[in-house]
C-alpha cells in the first residue's frame, strides 16, 4: 500500500510519460517497418515478390505490366523486399493512415520492361 | 459548433472484441489506454459494456462464432455508434484470408467505418482512427437528430 | 435470495482482452461448476499450414499469438532447421535468446498487468504498463515491429545487432530494471494483494503433475521444470537456475512469474556480453522432410511443436500443443468452490492466451 | 460549495425555528443548480488527477459534462419501463435528500430519504434479467447492510452532542463536532468510500473506471438518457457526503471546505494506492474497524 503511495505520488510530481502524439509525432525507429512501396520504374516483372507473399497480397502481371498490392492484407514481413532483385519494392518507416474506404494500389508501368541485371545486388 | 455537437466530440466510450485474431492488435489496443499513449487525453474509456459504448474497435478476424457475438454486440450499441477495424485480419483477414472458417474481413458481419492497416497496427494508427471517429460520430450524430424530430 | 444462477462470463468481457467464455454455475457467490466455451478464435490454422509454402509457414506460426510471437517463430525455425540438418551460426542463436527474453519479458509485464487489473488495482496496471514501453522500445528498435517482429528465419535471423543498438538496449535495461522494481515491491508486499492470492487457487503438487501444468503453474508448485534448460538457442551457455515457488497458490505463480523477469533482464545482459562475431544466416537448400518434436519454453510454459514433412513444399502434418492448452484441466480443477470474486484472479493466475490454444 | 454550513442564511435562528421561505427557496435552487455543477467539476478534477497518479494526462477538466450531454443525446433504450421509473426516483431522492441537508432538516429522515436513492438503484438492478445486474444489486444490498449502522451511530453521536436530531442544530454550535465525535468522522470515511464506489470497495459498480469483473455492475444495464441520470444522480450524491462531511465542521466556512477537502483526497488516493476487496473482507474490514471506531465514541459520549 504505501509502496504504492510511494509510486503514484512520484508519478503526480514528476508529470506524464504521455507522448503528446498528433501534436508532436516520435521520428520512427530506423529499422521499422511501416509500409511497402513500389519503385515501378525498376521492377523487371520477375513475379518473385508474389511468390514469396505470405498473405498473397501482391499481383504481378507481367502482360499488362501492372503490379498491385492490397494494403489491407500486406503482414509487413518485408519478404518482398528481401526477394525483390531490382530494389523496386522498398520498406519505409511509416506506418498506413487509417481510411473510410479500403482499395487495393495499382502501380502501371510505361514503356518497355527495363533491362536490369539482377545480379547487380545479388540475389540471396 | 453547438454543445452537443462538441460533447459528442469530446465522449467517445470504447468498447473493444477480439474476434480471434492473434492477440496483437488487441495488446495495441489496450497499450493505447496506459500512460505512454493515453488515449482517455480525448475522453475516451474502455467501457466493457456495448450499452454504454459508442466506438467498437474490432481486432482480428472474424469466425462464424466470434462473428454472431460480434453482430450482437453492434446491435446492442444505442445510435450513434461507429466501427473501427484495427489490423490486417479485421480489414481481409490478412495472412488467414484463406482459411476454412473465416470471413474475409468483419465488414461482412456488421458495417465498419474505419480501417486500419498493418500488423498489428500500431497505437499512433489507433489514436488517428480514434480522431477519425470522433467526427465520424459528430457527423451521425447530426443524422440520427435528423432522423428522430 | 437467489439459487442457481448461471453467469456467462465473457465472450466480450473487460478482464480478458480475448474472447473467453466461462459458464459459471453460481450459488450466491459461490462457483459451483465451471463450463468453458471455445472456439471464438478458431482460425484453421494448422490446416492452413499444410496448403502452405513451407517457408512462409513461418509467417503464420509467428501469427498463432500476438503476445509471443517471437516464441512461436523461434519453435517453427528450431524444428525445420532439425529437420534439413541445419547449422545455425552462433551469433544467430545469441541473437534468438536476447529476443526471446525481450518476448518474456513483454508477455511478463503485459500478464502483471492484466493481473492488477483483475485485482482492481488500475493504477498498478498503469504503472506495470508504462513499464513494458521500454521493453516495446527496444523490441522496435532491435527487430523492426512491436508486436509482429518477423525477425526469425529459417537457417538464422533477418537482422543483425549493431553497436548503436547494443547501447541501446543496456541503456534501456537499466530504466526497466528501475522501473520494474517499484512495480516488484508493490506486487509482492501489498497487503490486499496478498489477502487476494495468497491460498486462493490451490494446486498441489501432485495435482500439478498429474494435471499436467507447465510453466510457471508448474514452478509455482515447486516443480523445477523449464524448457530452457534442454538448451535450445544458447541458452545452454548461459547461466541461470529454473524460479521455483513452493506455496502452491496464486501468489507463488504471481511471484514466479515476477522473478522471472529479473531472471530475463539477467539472461540479456549475459548475453550480449559473450555475443560473437560473424554471420547471422546461413542459406537453406531443399526440402524438409521426416518428422520432429520441438519444445520451446513460453513465457507461458511448454510450447510443443510436432512436425512432418514429406518431401514437397508443404508440411505434411503441422501440430501445436501451447501452454495453456496443457493448463486447462488444472484451472478447471481450481475454479471449481471459488468465489466470483477470485474467478478473474485464478484464471489470470494460469496466464490464459486463448489465441495460442484455438489457433 | 453547496455543504450545509455554507449556505446559511442571515434569517435563520439558530437550532430553532426553520429557514424562512424565501430563503428556503434560494438554498434549494442552489441545492438544484449548484450542486451538480461542482459535483461535475469534482468529478473531472478525481479523474484529471488519478490519470496524473498514474504518469497520464488525462482528460481535461469538464470531461464529465461532455460525458453526460453526450448520454443525454444518445438512442434511449431501456429493457423495460420500470428499470426508467427507477433511474428517476433514484435522482429524484438524491435531490431530495441533498435539499433536506441543505435546509438543517431531521438528519433521521435525511438518511432514510438517502437509502431510499439507493434501494430504488437497487431495485432497478434487479428489474432487469441480467446476471451481472443482479450481482451487482445483491453487492449493493449487503453495502447497504454495512454502512447503515454507522450512519446510525453518527446521528445517535450527533444528537447526543447537540441534543437534536435536527442538521441545523450543528450550526450553532459552539465548537466543532469534530472535537467531540473525531471517531464517528474516521468511521464515516469508509460509508464515503464505499458510497462513492471507490477501491477497494468498489463492489457493486463504477462509472468510469474500465476494468472490472462484473462488466459494470448494477448499472450495466442503462444506456444513454438513463444512464445520464444515474451519473447525475452520482455528482449529487457526491456532493451530499461532502455536505454530511463538512457538518462536522460546521462552525467555520474554512473549516468545512478544509475537512471536505481533505476527504476527498484521500478518497482518491486510498482509491488509487489498493485493490478491489472482496465482499466478506468489506463486512469484516467495515465492521470490526469502522463499526467499532463508532462505537467505542458513542459509547465514550455516554459515558463522559
Amino acid at each position: 500500500m504505501f509502496e504504492m503511495l510511494n509510486t503514484i505520488l512520484k508519478n503526480l510530481f514528476s508529470g506524464p510519460v504521455t507522448r503528446p502524439y498528433p501534436a508532436q509525432r516520435r521520428e520512427p525507429f530506423a529499422s521499422t517497418r511501416g509500409q511497402i512501396k513500389s519503385v515501378i520504374e525498376n521492377c523487371i516483372f520477375c513475379m518473385r515478390c508474389q511468390a514469396a507473399c505470405p498473405a498473397n497480397c501482391i499481383v504481378v502481371d507481367r502482360k499488362e505490366q501492372t503490379w498491385s498490392v492490397d494494403p489491407y492484407r500486406c503482414i509487413v514481413c518485408g519478404m518482398c523486399v528481401e526477394v525483390c532483385p531490382t530494389e523496386a519494392i522498398i520498406m519505409n518507416r511509416h506506418y498506413r493512415d487509417p481510411v473510410k474506404h479500403r482499395e487495393p494500389i495499382v502501380k502501371h508501368q510505361e514503356g518497355p520492361i527495363p533491362k536490369i541485371n539482377p545480379k547487380a545486388k545479388g540475389i540471396n | 459548433m453547438s454543445l452537443v455537437a462538441l460533447s459528442r466530440k469530446k465522449s467517445p466510450w470504447l468498447l473493444h472484441f477480439e474476434t480471434g485474431g492473434c492477440n496483437g492488435c488487441a495488446i495495441e489496443v489496450w497499450a493505447c489506454l496506459t500512460p505512454v499513449y493515453d488515449v482517455e487525453r480525448f475522453g475516451m474509456v474502455n467501457t466493457g459494456n456495448p450499452k454504454h459504448a459508442d466506438v467498437l474497435i474490432v481486432t482480428g478476424c472474424v469466425n462464424a462464432r466470434s462473428g454472431r457475438v460480434l453482430r450482437n454486440l453492434y446491435s446492442q450499441m444505442p445510435e450513434p455508434k461507429v466501427v473501427i477495424a484495427v489490423g490486417v485480419c479485421a480489414c481481409t483477414g490478412g495472412i488467414f484470408h484463406d482459411s476454412y472458417n473465416l470471413a474475409p474481413g468483419a465488414d461482412r458481419a456488421i458495417p465498419v467505418d474505419i480501417y486500419i492497416p498493418n500488423c498489428a497496427a500500431r497505437p499512433e494508427a489507433i489514436i488517428d482512427s480514434v480522431l477519425h471517429a470522433v467526427d465520424l460520430l459528430e457527423e451521425k450524430g447530426r443524422s440520427y437528430d435528423a432522423r428522430r424530430s | 435470495m437467489i439459487g442457481k444462477t448461471v453467469i456467462p462470463f465473457g465472450p466480450q468481457h473487460a478482464v480478458f482482452p480475448e474472447p473467453f467464455h466461462w459458464r459459471l454455475v453460481m450459488e450466491e457467490e459461490r462457483v459451483l461448476d465451471a463450463i468453458p466455451g471455445i472456439g471464438y478464435m478458431h482460425r484453421g490454422i494448422e490446416q492452413l499450414a499444410t496448403r502452405m509454402e513451407f517457408a512462409k509457414t513461418l509467417f503464420l506460426a509467428e501469427r498463432v499469438c500476438g503476445i509471443c510471437s517471437f516464441m512461436h517463430a523461434l519453435a517453427y525455425a528450431e524444428s525445420l532447421e532439425k529437420l534439413m540438418d541445419v547449422e545455425v551460426p552462433p551469433r544467430a542463436k545469441y541473437l534468438r535468446t536476447i529476443w526471446a527474453e525481450l518476448a518474456r519479458l513483454q508477455s511478463h509485464l503485459l500478464w502483471i498487468g492484466l493481473a492488477a487489473d483483475a485485482f482492481g488495482f488500475e493504477s498498478l496496471f498503469m504503472q506495470a504498463w508504462r513499464v513494458r514501453e521500454y521493453v516495446m522500445d527496444m523490441v522496435e528498435f532491435t527487430e523492426g515491429g512491436r508486436v509482429m517482429t518477423s525477425s526469425v528465419t529459417i537457417g538464422g535471423v533477418r537482422r543483425d545487432l549493431h553497436e548503436e543498438a547494443i547501447e541501446f538496449l543496456l541503456e534501456n535495461l537499466d530504466k526497466l530494471e528501475v522501473g520494474f522494481e517499484e512495480v516488484y515491491q508493490v506486487f509482492t508486499e501489498d497487503p490486499l494483494i496478498k489477502h487476494r492470492t495468497v491460498g486462493v487457487g490451490i494446486l498441489s503438487k501432485e495435482d500439478s503433475i498429474r494435471l499436467g501444468a507447465v510453466g510457471p503453474t508448474l514452478r509455482g508448485s515447486g516443480v523445477a521444470q523449464d524448457m530452457r534448460m534442454l538448451g535450445y538457442a544458447a541458452y545452454g551457455e548461459l547461466e541461470f537456475q529454473p524460479v521455483v515457488e513452493d506455496s502452491c497458490d496464486s501468489y507463488a505463480r504471481m511471484v514466479v512469474r515476477l522473478k522471472e523477469c529479473f531472471q530475463s533482464i539477467n539472461l540479456i545482459r549475459q548475453a550480449i556480453k559473450k555475443l560473437p562475431d560473424g554471420d547471422v544466416l546461413v542459406k537453406v537448400r531443399g526440402k524438409p522432410e521426416g518428422e520432429v518434436v520441438t519444445r520451446i519454453e513460453q513465457p507461458r510454459g511448454e510450447l510443443l511443436y510436432y512436425i512432418k514433412a514429406n518431401g514437397t513444399k508443404s508440411l505434411e502434418r503441422f501440430r501445436i500443443r501451447t501452454p495453456t492448452l496443457s493448463n486447462l484441466p488444472p484451472l478447471m480443477h481450481m475454479i471449481k468452490g471459488a468465489c466470483l470474486a477470485d474467478v478473474p484472479v485464478i484464471t489470470l493466475s494460469i496466464d490464459t492466451c486463448i489465441a495460442c490454444t484455438e489457433r | 460549495m453547496g455543504c450545509a454550513c455554507g449556505d446559511r442564511p442571515t434569517s435563520l435562528d439558530v437550532g430553532g425555528s426553520a429557514v424562512s421561505v424565501t430563503a428556503g427557496f434560494w438554498l434549494m435552487v442552489l441545492g438544484i443548480v449548484v450542486a451538480p455543477l461542482v459535483g461535475g467539476l469534482l468529478t473531472g478534477l478525481e479523474r484529471k488527477v488519478i490519470a496524473r497518479f498514474q504518469g497520464r494526462q488525462g482528460p481535461p477538466l469538464v470531461q464529465a459534462f461532455y460525458d453526460l450531454i453526450k448520454l443525454w443525446q444518445k438512442q434511449p433504450r431501456a429493457v423495460n419501463r420500470i428499470q426508467v421509473v427507477y433511474a428517476y426516483a433514484h435522482l429524484f431522492f438524491m435531490i431530495v435528500s441533498l435539499l433536506a441537508l441543505l435546509l438543517g432538516q431531521d438528519l433521521l429522515m435525511i438518511l432514510f430519504i438517502f437509502s431510499f436513492a439507493s434501494v430504488a438503484l437497487i431495485l432497478g438492478g434487479l428489474s432487469v434479467d441480467s446476471p451481472y445486474s443482479r450481482i451487482g444489486s445483491q453487492r449493493e444490498i449487503v453495502q447497504l447492510l454495512v454502512y447503515e449502522p454507522i450512519l446510525i451511530l453518527m446521528v445517535i453521536a450527533f444528537y447526543k452532542v447537540t441534543g437534536s436530531f435536527m442538521a441545523r442544530a450543528a450550526w450553532g454550535l459552539g465548537q466543532p463536532l469534530i472535537y467531540q465525535i473525531p471517531l464517528v468522522l474516521v468511521a464515516f470515511l469508509s460509508v464515503f468510500i464505499i458510497k462513492l464506489r471507490k477501491s477497494p470497495f468498489d463492489l457493486a459498480t463504477q462509472l468510469h473506471e474500465p476494468h472490472q469483473e462484473l462488466v459494470k455492475g448494477i448499472i450495466t444495464e442503462y444506456s444513454g438518457p438513463h444512464l445520464a441520470l444515474i451519473e447525475l444522480a452520482s455528482w449529487y450524491e457526491m456532493v451530499f457526503l461532502l455536505g454530511l462531511v463538512a457538518l462536522f465542521w460546521s462552525t467555520s466556512w474554512i473549516g468545512a471546505l478544509i475537512l471536505a477537502a481533505v476527504f476527498f483526497s484521500l478518497l482518491t488516493l486510498i482509491d488509487n494506492v489498493t485493490p478491489r476487496a472482496t465482499y466478506a473482507w468489506m463486512v469484516k474490514f467495515v465492521w470490526k474497524v469502522g463499526l467499532g471506531l463508532a462505537v467505542v465514541n458513542v459509547t465514550c459520549l455516554y459515558l463522559g
